[in-house]
């Protein structure tokens, strides 16, 4: 079902996954997650990607960090710079996490440490990624939350994440994906665990980023109308596989899958998101 | 499960071995020891409340106190049968009633200043005056000075132990100036102990160096005391139970043990340690109730009878090991009126279930009594205890025990309130007159609910053993009384157990006592 | 499961309130510790004049009024008791009737023994079961996992006084790899009484041999009674950690790329410390507990030995002195606890 | 003091999801490795226990062979200072050992769940009461306390029991009430209420079939701590009165003949079986438990 070949050849910094395939369990009795994805995202655009909990959608952004579970199997191909990241030693693939490709999660109250200071969670991994000094790891980190638009962003180092409210903390954690300026970000329904109000800004704030760094970000969401909002592709994914592949108009006003089409009409009017039934298969960890 | 995390796992378990590794550097470097000159080390099983020699009566507390002090008259060596001059020389006048004693000369404290008729009468009416446990020892006796040389003790009745009580290290002399102004009187209000508790006030071989009542107590060297010094600069005396003293000295960790019971002697062997093993002076025996109201059935004749001749005594010393032996009678075999085993108490099964048939006792269940956390030179009662109801079984007496910690059972003990109960007897003084607790009336006897007249025949040749005064006539005096006890009487003696003192090849000699245990200055 | 400390009614600052309910709670419950020793002492169907005297001396009427009056056993009941807390509150916790010596002083002598001992222990069990309760959260499910359950539940079931004496037996009887019974060499001094924690007066002093020669003396008795903490601890700082792994903050440590070794000890075992922290209190507490078997074995004269000893003597204002002396121990340690949850915890620290 | 219960609720605050998601799978705990080892030798225990009087080699009180024998063929595992055959004594010793905590472990868990339900449900003064008496009992180190009131009441298998029946309760009654604290908040129990339940039917139909399972598997986890405790203080001649063959007093007899090592070994070995075939069993049922409760009772079974 995976027909849709790249629209454009990856752009430099961008990144592109080939016929990727992952499953769980060995033999008869594997469970194949994903089965056979392929998908560009390239820089300086928005990809998105859609479908239900379960789909495996969410599985596809971690498997691009290599977060995928440790029984898991891999095959197929996700290129960055040149190389495949599935064959990386973990070793190389550490040098480029956080680096080059980062992640936000969706619920920034449980992806960040509760005990650790902003200002150490936004500096461990640029310290050890570039050998900043710890003051001027802290000083970009002020530079950047001012960036991402925190409030007081040389108090905010000091502070824990409890003390932020969630769309903050959000902003926050984006803050920390984008601190040692990555070409690509995966960003895994960053705006599902947040109120309705602050939704608009970090979607605001994802687009921004896009547009004045250049950064391939990769949205992962269950939500269309996140989707139809931001995303400039969308790819939609239905059991393992992507169904439909297509530039946003294209995607939201004429799907060609009726999979697609299903959850296009289950949008509520009134363009607000629909609550979730359920979360993504990994959100619901906290 | 992650590679990354393959590696952390690899650095806690270095942090875990190099932590071991650690404690086994530091671990290396110990075996300095911290003093100079020779030291040696006693391990004993503490019954130690005090340091304050006035005040102790307990065996470790003898132990300390004779080698911190001195006492008026002493013993030589384990010879407790002839009173020798310590601080004093002694006369008694015929009736035994006035005993004149005359200070020595030359004998220092370890401050330096010399011991006088001053520090001896106040040593001996502190004694009297503190109503401690060893008051009793100079009862009914004045202590007073007549000249700067001299001392009498007048006793109210005649009194021929005297000098045989008078080395019992209780009655020290103490520096009566240094106690004095450390808050120390001859009265209640006596308040040095404290002091004593952290300094020796004596003119002993060793002066206190450290003193734990739970732990340990050190001595060093007095180097002002007048007698042969000591062969050892230091003495610890240690507080170990008896079976890891065994395992101490095998390993050399200690040089002397004196807790150690037969079996674990024998597990010892011979070749790494030398074993002196004697008869001690404690006697274990039983004792049934004769007063009828605390139980029928004990009080009767005939079934008092049938466990004298139920108890197979062989059988128990045995049980104690060597160099145990079955005492004749309540006396034991290191004093004067002792008698031998074969006059005293022997097995056969027929005669117990003869008499327990003609007592009629049915079955019923006996309580025996016991402290449970008592070992008599390293015998624990309870396998005595356990013993003896294993032998009455046979011949028919249906024996429970009731063990109990000491504490608690020493009220109904002592308030004659046990039906059967099994204890052990350490002399006061080594002189048979101290024995005489065993019968009707008397300390003991009471006890056992045998009241004064109970048994007349007993009552005529305890006084008669107390009125004789050659060491013959006490002999058989003794003797006829303890055969009287032994066949009517209350008390079944049991056993002598054997004191067992175990020391490293490398101590040529020590010096025991019946009355001091042993005297660490004489460690060699 | 109290998370009702939350929220303090304003006016009064938390954190004095706090300590005010605290210092309350404490002064109450210790004064029911005494009530509870008292009652139970004294329902001992004996005399505790005659487990003190002597065989003669205690036949000896005015010897044993005399005692009694010294002691305050010719009064009332109700009456000692008032006696007692009326010398509790200036700080007099009695005298023991069996040595006349200051329970104060020998308490003194004996808690820093057990304490020094209790320490090692949870040290060594601090170490080791946190270690390897990371190394099978890390190796869950597979063989070495399961080989520290096992391990682990072993640690839990060996009777601590058993092992005592078999570890005494194999390690300094047959091994000589360690030293026998005591907390120091004989021919040592000890090092001069400032905390009565040989270890940390002998460093004070710069003794630097007796400091080794009391660490030596610690290992074996400690070792044998970490074992049950060291199962304790693995078992639940596995389960502590397993949880952490699982967290949404750890998979974010490592997308950021932090390496193994900052993702394990800066996220994930800060994330389990606090469960950890907890456990590690509770098995001080019963670290203390057990002393007393391991004590009776290594002839470590600390507070299990004088609890026995005063309990089986019935010395009463020293049983009382051992019960408050624990009680605050206890009430203590979970004081520490819930600070260090501040130290650890933000969030608790803002409550 | 109480609430180091539940430690990890500091972390994870949504207790009240808990009720919900409580279920035992006790069919699957069950056929883990652990619990049928465990409760193999559990039951072989039992079986010698109930049958040491036919199997026996020989009387366990009758002094009737030689003193300090080590194992042979005649006497497995040895003789101890009074001529007693050891094996005999161990196997007889399983009665008292095993089946004196096992009756201890139950009664406390009656207690303690019934005093905890009281506390836990009615709250108020009666929690204040019951918790505030568990707060005093657990200010105490176990073993003194239990010392004490065994030195106190006198050395006696049953005073030993009774004492550990008073230090041993609190614990259920602390798991017990906070899961009743929690149930009882669920929307069906406050349904039940509201359709009239009364207060008992509530506890017994609703709320007590939610907590069986984290208290049952505390129980048996406890049972190897009372196994312990019982050992202990037999030991320190406490517990067992002599000659009834006992565990922990044998291995005190053996502290007392040290080279004599089958006096004190084979009985150490057998409480250390015994306690361990427990706390796999225990361990194992609680990897079953939903692990909300499980730490409830991990915090507890200390």
């Amino acid at each position: 079902m995976s027909t849709i070949p790249a629209s454009q050849p990856a752009a430099s910094g961008g990144l592109s996954i080939r016929d990727l395939t992952l499953s769980i369990g060995r033999g008869d009795k594997a469970k194949r997650i994903l089965r056979g994805i392929s998908l560009d995202i390239p820089a300086g655009r928005i990809t998105g990607l859609a479908g239900e909990s379960g789909s495996g959608k969410t599985m596809t952004g971690m498997t691009v960090l290599g977060l995928q579970p440790a029984q898991a199997t891999v095959g197929g191909v996700i290129e960055f710079d040149g190389r495949n990241l599935l064959e990386l030693p973990t070793k190389k693939l550490n040098t480029l996490r956080g680096n080059d490709i980062a992640m936000v999660f969706q619920d920034p109250t449980s992806s960040l440490h509760p005990m650790l200071s902003i200002g150490s969670q936004l500096t461990d991994h640029v310290r050890q990624h570039t050998g900043m000094s710890k003051r001027e790891a802290l000083e970009r980190a002020r530079v950047v939350l001012e960036q991402v638009k925190v409030p007081d962003p040389a108090g905010a180092l000091k502070k824990y994440p409890h003390q932020f409210s969630g769309g903050q903390l959000q902003r926050v954690a984006i803050a920390s994906a984008i601190m040692c300026s990555p070409s690509v970000l995966i960003a895994d329904e960053p705006t599902t665990a947040l109120d309705v109000t602050v939704q608009a800004g970090i979607l605001r704030l994802l687009r921004e980023l896009c547009d004045d760094l250049g950064l391939a970000i990769l949205l992962v969401t269950h939500d269309l109308g996140v989707m139809s909002a931001l995303a400039d592709t969308i790819a939609v994914m239905r059991e393992g596989e992507i169904v439909e592949h297509g530039d946003r108009f294209q995607v939201i006003t004429a799907p060609r899958d009726p999979y697609t089409k299903a959850l296009i009409d289950a949008l509520p009017h009134d363009g607000s998101a629909p609550t979730a039934p359920g979360s993504t298969s990994t959100g619901d960890a906290s | 499960m992650l590679s990354p995390f393959r590696r952390v796992v690899g650095i806690v378990g270095i942090a875990v071995v190099a932590t071991l590794g650690i404690t086994a550097c530091s671990a290396g470097s110990s075996d300095s020891s911290a003093s100079g000159g020779k030291s040696v080390v006693v391990d004993s099983s503490f019954d130690l409340k005090t340091a304050d020699p006035n005040r102790e009566y307990e065996t470790t507390g003898s132990i300390v106190a004779k080698a911190l002090y001195e006492t008026l008259l002493t013993f030589k060596g384990d010879d407790v049968t002839k009173p020798v001059d310590g601080l004093a020389s002694y006369e008694m006048n015929a009736d035994n009633t006035v005993m004149t004693l005359t200070m020595a000369d030359g004998h220092v404290f370890s401050d330096g200043t010399p011991v006088t008729v001053d520090d001896a009468v106040f040593s001996l009416q502190r004694v009297q005056g503190i109503k401690g446990n060893p008051s009793f020892l100079l009862e009914g006796i004045t202590v007073a000075k007549t000249s700067d040389t001299t001392l009498t003790l007048t006793a109210a009745t005649p009194n021929p132990a005297l000098p045989y009580i008078l080395p019992n290290p209780a009655l020290s002399v103490v520096n009566k100036k240094v106690v004095e102004s450390n808050g120390g009187t001859a009265t209640d209000a006596d308040g040095a102990e404290a002091y004593l508790n952290g300094a020796s006030a004596g003119s002993g071989p060793y002066m206190l160096e450290s003193f734990d009542v739970a732990s340990q107590v050190v001595f060093t060297k007095n180097p002002k005391y007048t007698g042969d010094a000591p062969a050892y600069d230091r003495v610890v005396l240690r507080n170990v139970q008896g079976p890891t003293q065994k395992l101490n000295i095998q390993a050399g960790e200690s040089q002397v043990a004196l807790d150690l019971n037969p079996d674990q002697v024998a597990e010892v062997g011979s070749s790494d340690v030398t074993v002196l093993s004697s008869p001690s002076r404690y006697m274990i025996f039983l004792l049934l109730n004769q007063d009828p109201s605390v139980s029928a059935i004990t009080s009767n004749p005939d079934f008092l009878k049938a466990v004298k001749a139920g108890i197979d005594y062989n059988k128990i010393v045995d049980l104690a090991g060597d160099g145990s032996v079955q005492p004749g009678g309540f006396i034991p075999s290191l004093f004067v009126g002792a008698i031998d085993a074969s006059d005293g108490n022997q097995h056969d099964a027929a005669a117990a279930k003869a008499a327990l048939a003609s007592s009629g006792y049915k079955g019923e269940d006996v309580t025996l009594n016991f402290p449970n956390d008592i070992t008599v030179q390293g015998l624990s009662l309870q396998s005595v205890a356990e013993s003896v109801q294993a032998q009455l079984k046979e011949v028919g007496i249906n024996i429970v025990l009731a063990p109990a910690p000491v504490a608690t059972e020493l009220d109904a003990y002592r308030n004659g309130k046990e039906t059967v109960g099994l204890w052990y007897w350490g002399p006061d003084f080594p002189d048979p007159s101290n024995y005489l607790a065993f019968t009707p009336g008397e300390l003991v006897g009471l006890r056992a609910g045998w009241a004064a007249g109970a048994d007349q025949t007993v009552t005529d040749l305890a006084t008669a053993a107390k009125a004789a005064v050659s060491t013959d006539e006490r002999q058989s005096a003794y003797a006829a009384l303890q055969k009287a006890q032994n066949a009517s009487g209350p008390f079944v003696p049991l056993l002598q157990p054997a004191q067992n003192v175990v020391t490293s090849k490398s101590i040529t000699a020590v010096s025991l006592n019946p009355v001091w245990t042993i005297d660490l200055a004489g460690i060699k | 499961m109290k998370t009702e400390k939350r929220s303090a009614p304003a006016g009064i600052p938390p954190l004095a309130r706090y300590l005010a309910i605290r210092l309350g709670v404490t002064a109450l419950l210790m004064l029911g510790v005494t009530l509870v020793t008292f009652i139970l002492t004294n329902l001992v169907p004996a005399d505790p004049v005659q487990a003190a005297l002597g065989e003669q001396a205690a036949a000896n009427p005015e010897i044993v009024a005399q005692f009694r009056e010294n002691a305050g056993l010719d009064k009332p009941l109700p009456v000692q008791y008032f006696t007692y807390l009326g010398h509790l509150f200036q700080g007099d916790l009695g005298t023991s009737t069996q040595t006349r010596t200051s329970v104060a002083t020998e308490l003194g002598k004996a808690f820093p023994a057990t304490i020094e001992l209790a320490v090692g222990a949870i040290l060594i069990s601090a170490i080791i079961g946190i270690g390897l309760g990371l190394w099978a959260a890390l190796r869950q499910r597979t063989f070495v996992d399961q080989v520290i359950r096992v391990v682990s539940l072993i640690g839990l079931s060996v009777p601590a006084f058993w092992m005592a004496l078999l570890v005494y037996f194999i390690f300094f009887f047959q091994l000589k790899l360690f030293p026998g019974s005591g907390r120091l060499d004989p021919a040592a001094i000890a090092p001069p009484h400032v905390t009565g924690l040989y270890t940390v007066d002998s460093v004070l002093a710069g003794q630097w041999a007796t400091f080794g020669d009391a660490v030596y003396h610690l290992v074996l008795p400690a070792s044998v009674l970490a074992l049950y903490t060291i199962g304790l601890l693995t078992r639940f700082s596995r389960s502590a950690i397993l949880e952490v792994l699982d967290a949404d903050y750890v998979r974010g440590a490592r997308a950021k790329g932090l390496t193994g070794r900052t993702v394990v000890f800066k996220y994930v075992l800060r994330g389990a410390l606090v469960p950890i922290i907890t456990v590690l209190g509770i098995a001080f507490g019963s670290l203390l507990s057990g002393t007393v078997l391991v004590e009776k074995v290594y002839s470590w004269h600390g507070l299990g030995e004088y609890a026995f000893s005063s309990a089986t003597k019935l010395d009463l204002p020293a049983i009382m002195g051992v019960g408050l002396v624990v009680g605050i121990v206890y009430i203590g340690l979970n004081f520490i606890v819930d600070i260090a949850y501040g130290f650890i915890d933000p969030r608790v620290r803002a409550a | 003091m109480s609430q180091t219960t539940a430690p990890t609720s500091r972390t994870q605050p949504d207790v009240l999801a808990v009720a919900a998601r409580r279920r035992m799978r006790f069919p699957a705990a069950l056929r883990n490795p652990l619990a049928v080892t465990g409760t193999a030798i559990i039951v072989i225990w039992l079986l010698l226990a109930l049958l040491a009087p036919m199997i026996s080699p020989a009387d366990p009180l009758a002094q009737d062979f030689d003193r300090l024998q080590p194992p042979s063929a005649a006497h497995w595992f040895g003789t101890d200072q009074l001529g007693r055959d050891v094996l005999a004594r161990v196997l007889d010793g399983a009665r008292v050992s095993i089946i004196l905590p096992l009756l201890l472990v139950v009664s406390s868990l009656l207690v303690g769940t019934v005093a905890g339900s009281i506390a836990g449900y009615f709250g108020k003064v009666a929690d204040e009461v019951i918790m505030r008496i568990a707060d005093l009992v657990f200010a105490f180190p176990t073993i003194i306390l239990a010392m004490v009131i065994a030195a106190s009441l006198g050395p006696s298998l049953t005073n030993a029991v009774i004492a550990m029946l008073i230090v041993s309760w609190p614990a259920y009654a602390r798991v017990t009430r906070s899961l009743v604290v929690v149930a009882s908040r669920s929307e069906y129990v406050v349904a039940g209420r509201l359709l009239g339940n009364s207060p008992f039917t509530s506890l017994g139909k609703d709320i007590l079939p939610n907590i069986i399972a984290p208290v049952v598997v505390l129980a048996t986890l406890d049972v190897g701590t009372a196994i312990l405790l019982l050992a202990g203080l037999s030991f320190l001649g406490l517990g067992a009165v002599p000659p009834t063959p006992d565990w922990g007093a044998m291995v005190s007899d053996g502290v007392q003949n040290f080279s004599s090592w089958w006096i004190s070994v084979f009985p150490g070995l057998a409480i250390l079986t015994v306690v361990l075939a427990f706390n796999f069993l225990g361990d194992a049922l609680r990897d079953g438990l939903d692990p909300r409760t499980a730490d409830a009772v991990k915090g507890r079974a200390l």
